[in-house]
């Protein structure tokens, strides 16, 4: 017989890493859920682990011409180009909005220099309400070459090093999954000093008209996201957890709270919903409520107890 | 007036299928039970349809409102069951999972999302231009206004397959007026030289239009060229529908590099008056998101 | 109105590469395939571009523990283990099944010391009826730590030019994607004398049952395939079509005619089918209908003059 | 005799489901139409099952045959319709996507596959053992056996929902006892323990089984230690059904790292001797296999 899950008590959601007490372990990915304001009619942000931003830029960003999106099997395609209002316009236009919520804002962040990271960071360090920053570090880097930052474990330890100096709020890296061995840069971005690291950004794919014999995004390439790429997500978050100290945030794929699970057994303290909120506005709230039930039916009266459990 | 934004939390819409019916070689004409969606739809307004969850196609489909309505409760007391009606052609792996649905099967509906027609004048004249399925926001539309007499219907179709609904239109009242590129229906041509047609007769009227953007195009030379009012709804590849992906982005008129005007077409649009937008390039990049 | 499809001529779909004539650019992706027999009772190898067997080693193999494959959204991951025969039995045993059909028949092969993958390749050099050799190097080096030769470019130029002197078959070298820039792989195979490079090999993935929290494969960690990860497997063939001068043969996720063209226009002379024969054992004669069909509808005379003719 | 290979070209079966019915909470019955099977399928093959192309899952989900038959033609002059019947437990993914079929449903078939139980006496004692949703490839093995009086079939589940169509197999003359777990049908307790009873009454009895990993392991340790014949049809996880891609192997008698003696279970297999196999390590993998 299946217990009463109504009657029995609520299990405790709260996770804690980096400085940061979140009430849940659940977050949206960046660049999914606009500035917040977007899910508002949809949510309660207050319910969130934490609030994620569209990554900023020193500068507003144009981004890419379109088509920027296309479905694939089981993912998407994108090549927004990190089209962002800016950092300035943030502070000024969109905080006051996310300021009005208790769940803490994270300010997702990029740069094309290593200047550009310091000074976006260093802008976003005495802003009130911004909880801590999260540095997109699959940005190429225009003054060597447009080689990718994270993809270059020395370029990376520089660059994070070079934000850590301007920055004393909580820093969380994240990583791109396109490199050979993401153990080495996620090691790199803990000894450049970072409180927390993230993963995975989108793998990058490109996919082709037949009839028009044309890229079906403009950008020829995009990032890959969705459910088909979980397993290539719960791999790196696996490794990294097994290879560095500092907490680590598991995204990819999460569609549902069996989803995110996986990502807690293997031992990320929280997680981040990106391509779901696409499909369904209210999908961080269902994978919440599922994610309580989850626990009440497997007796886990704390999540934190199920963190890590991984069994080898 | 424009449709405003509801104050109250919206939620995904788990509703079921009530017909799904082919009226036209590939198109289909899908009703929906939607509580909630009358009286505070407006027209040019979509909704974002998806399958039973865990079904492909991932991500929603955006698909404009043709028409909400009602029927008597199934027993008394009840309330009557309110429904929308979609109307869409078969085009890709999305439609295709669509067609095959039956009454009573599940789906979910996001909306009703975006920028309706703005309408300051119900009793004017009007004409309604719409290039074959681009003629499903412009019945919710001519339903709205008042003086509908005073409201032309323009209808362009490659063939007379295309041209559907315009019995419907009729009953409201509208004057329709057909072409097909093929001449099985109506005048054989396009669309725009009656276009031009009428607005030598009726100069001031105000021009409402949604097709494929080559016509779209042509409809907004013609009438920029005389100074007349237009608006148009256009379509995009959309991911979320409410303003979070960019991925439905148009180019305003003030876009530059520096100063990135660029306009979502879920939530700024789909709608939009001729002026908002930068013609020049707006053609090359819609262009691009069309397979052939 | 549609041309009546049956009246109109039957297109060229023969392609040529590395000294090899095959009759249309469709072959199986060695793994899922098996030795060719068993789909013997599925389609006729006759119809096959060619037939691409199993991955063999110097010594018969057991494999992993099982389980051993898991499915997940839109893909599969499995750990066999690269489970074979050996290359004797192979020889002994398999051959003399696979010379009965026209097809070329392209030999899979890997080690795990560059003397065995030489070895192998010498012992395979002799056998008639072999047309090629496909070299796996998604393999652990275990002279050298465990890293795998394909994600070490030193390594993979190493083991490929070892192998290239004991080798006077064409010799088509299979690349892993799981690496920051595959471009580098490429040029090194290239450099090192290979015929041909195909790819991608599969990505590698983990998922856990959220139950038992235990991973859902033995092995913990396996290989991602099937139509998922087209979009990775597109790009990679785009930017080594890119890069080498050597044909490029096109592997990752190809369910339908449609996908497999994706790859042909990117610049693929060939493509092989993987996973999509465990869903269909007739997806290959499938696949060779629908692109005839395909060919005839966009008035394509001739596969070749389709091959690359993406539109940038 | 043992099913042999045929030599014609074996095609997937694209066909439709004719039924599809909840017999006991969670399990359901489905009539599926298969020409071609009556007669050339053996008690223990089975079927690779697809619901149609492009849903997920991706692949496809073995399930043995329950039954083979045939309905009359729908018109004169017309063959009969042969039809197969699956029992199948909903239990993830892909039986939840099959539990919504419906009459009419496309749906793809391969099959039938593996090598089904060998019957060298068709008139001797025969004991079949069924644990659950395994008692599936018996009936077939009971309906082709000749004195069927001589058969005894012994069902055992957790509880009474999961004990299903004992009538069916009485109804071919066979006698059967059930045992529950929690008693709420037949005696309380285990199957085993009803083996060890036939046995000892009938201890030339030949004995086929089929259940779960626990259960089969304790069924061959009473037939070993009473030197009884014992087939035993096993489960693994699938992806090709053909032999292929190795997924479904299981440790064979001999069995070595330096001489592997892997079996494909869905080639040499499901049904084996229990001497073919390799007991210490077959249930040690098996059950990392399956999830809670
Ligand atoms: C606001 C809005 C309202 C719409 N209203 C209707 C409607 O009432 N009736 C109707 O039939 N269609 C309508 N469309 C178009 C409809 O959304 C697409 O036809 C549909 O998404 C195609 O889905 P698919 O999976 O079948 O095709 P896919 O396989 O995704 O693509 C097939 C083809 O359709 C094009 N396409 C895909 N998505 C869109 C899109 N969002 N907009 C335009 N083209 C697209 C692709 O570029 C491709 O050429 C509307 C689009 C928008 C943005
Ligand atoms: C030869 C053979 C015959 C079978 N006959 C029947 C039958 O007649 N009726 C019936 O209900 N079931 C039968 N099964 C089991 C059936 O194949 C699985 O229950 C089914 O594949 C589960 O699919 P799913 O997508 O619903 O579950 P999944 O989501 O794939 O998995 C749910 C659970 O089922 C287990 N499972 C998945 N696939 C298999 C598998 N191939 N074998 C065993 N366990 C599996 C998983 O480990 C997991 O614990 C048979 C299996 C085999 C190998
Ligand atoms: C449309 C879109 C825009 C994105 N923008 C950003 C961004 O601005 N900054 C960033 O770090 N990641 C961005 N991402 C990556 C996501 O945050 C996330 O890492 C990735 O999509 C994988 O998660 P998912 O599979 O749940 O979507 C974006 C993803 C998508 C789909
Ligand atoms: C079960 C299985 C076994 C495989 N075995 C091999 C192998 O022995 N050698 C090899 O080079 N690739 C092997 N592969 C990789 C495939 O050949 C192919 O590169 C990969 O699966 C991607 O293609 P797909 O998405 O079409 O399956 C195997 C793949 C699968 C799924
Ligand atoms: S569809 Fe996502 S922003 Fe418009
Ligand atoms: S299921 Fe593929 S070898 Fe048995």
């Amino acid at each position: 017989m299946k217990p009463n899950l109504a009657t029995l008590p609520k299990p405790r959601l709260a996770v804690e890493f980096a400085g940061l007490k979140l009430k849940n372990p659940l977050m949206p990915a960046s660049g999914t859920f606009g500035y917040g304001q977007e899910f508002a009619p949809y949510l309660d942000l207050n319910q969130l682990g934490a609030i994620v931003t569209k990554g900023l830029s020193l500068n507003p960003k144009a981004g890419n011409p379109t088509p920027r999106i296309a479905e694939t099997v089981s993912g998407m395609l994108n090549a927004i180009g990190l089209q962002n209002v800016g950092v300035d316009a943030f502070i000024r236009e969109k905080m006051p909005f996310l300021e009005q919520f208790d769940s803490p804002v994270i300010v997702n962040f990029f740069g094309n220099t290593q200047e550009e990271y310091g000074e976006v960071a260093a802008r976003l360090n005495d802003v009130p309400g911004v909880a801590a920053l999260e540095m997109n570090i699959s940005c190429p880097n225009v003054k060597h070459g447009g080689i990718v930052f994270g993809t270059d474990p020395k370029a990376a330890f520089d660059v994070i090093t070079m934000v850590r100096k301007r920055l004393s709020k909580p820093l969380i890296v994240k990583l791109t999954p396109n490199v050979t061995d993401i153990r080495i840069t996620a090691k790199a971005a803990e000894d450049a000093g970072a409180d927390a690291i993230s993963l995975i950004n989108t793998l990058t794919g490109m996919s082709v008209d037949v009839r028009t014999r044309k890229p079906r995004i403009a950008n020829v390439i995009g990032g890959l996201s969705g459910p088909g790429i979980r397993p290539v997500a719960v791999r790196m978050t696996h490794q990294v957890v097994q290879t560095v100290k500092i907490p680590v945030i598991g995204i990819g794929g999460i569609m549902r709270a069996e989803d995110a699970l996986e990502f807690l057994i293997v031992g990320a303290r929280a997680v981040q919903v990106g391509t779901a909120n696409f499909v369904d506005p209210n999908a961080l709230q269902t994978i919440l409520t599922d994610l309580e039930s989850f626990c009440v039916e497997q007796g886990v009266e704390d999540i934190n107890d199920l963190i890590g459990t991984l069994e080898l | 007036m424009r449709s405003e934004e509801k104050k109250h939390k919206m939620k995904n819409l788990q509703t079921i299928v009530l017909s799904n019916q082919e009226i036209s070689p590939g198109y289909f004409r899908m009703r929906i039970l939607a509580p909630g969606y009358k009286g505070t739809a407006h027209p040019g307004q979509f909704v974002m349809f998806r399958v039973r969850r865990s079904l492909p196609p991932l991500l929603r489909r955006p698909f404009g409102i043709f028409q909400i309505g009602s029927l008597p409760a199934d027993c008394e007391g009840m309330p009557e069951k309110e429904f929308i009606e979609l109307i869409y052609k078969v085009v890709g792996s999305g439609t295709e999972v669509m067609r095959e649905l039956h009454h009573g099967d599940r789906i979910e509906l996001l909306g009703p999302l975006g920028r309706g027609f703005e309408i300051d004048d119900v009793a004017g004249d009007k004409i309604l231009v719409g290039g074959g399925i681009g003629l499903v926001p412009l019945y919710m539309l001519a339903d709205s206004l008042a003086d509908r007499s005073r409201t032309r219907l323009l209808i362009g179709g490659r063939s007379r397959e295309d041209i559907i609904t315009v019995t419907e239109f009729e009953r409201l009242g509208v004057t329709s007026h057909v072409t097909t590129e093929d001449g099985s229906l109506g005048e054989e041509g396009l669309i725009t030289r009656i276009l031009e047609r009428k607005l030598d007769k009726y100069p001031k009227a105000k021009v409402y239009s949604c097709g494929p953007m080559p016509m779209l195009r042509a409809v907004e030379a013609i009438c920029s060229a005389r100074k007349v009012a237009l608006q148009v709804s256009l379509e995009a590849l959309m991911a979320c529908g409410v303003g979070a992906c960019l991925g439905c982005v148009v180019k305003g008129r003030e876009h530059s590099e520096q100063n990135p005007d660029y306009l979502c077409t879920c939530r700024q649009g789909p709608v939009f008056h001729s002026h908002e937008l930068d013609w020049d390039r707006l053609e090359k990049s819609a262009e691009q998101g069309k397979s052939s």
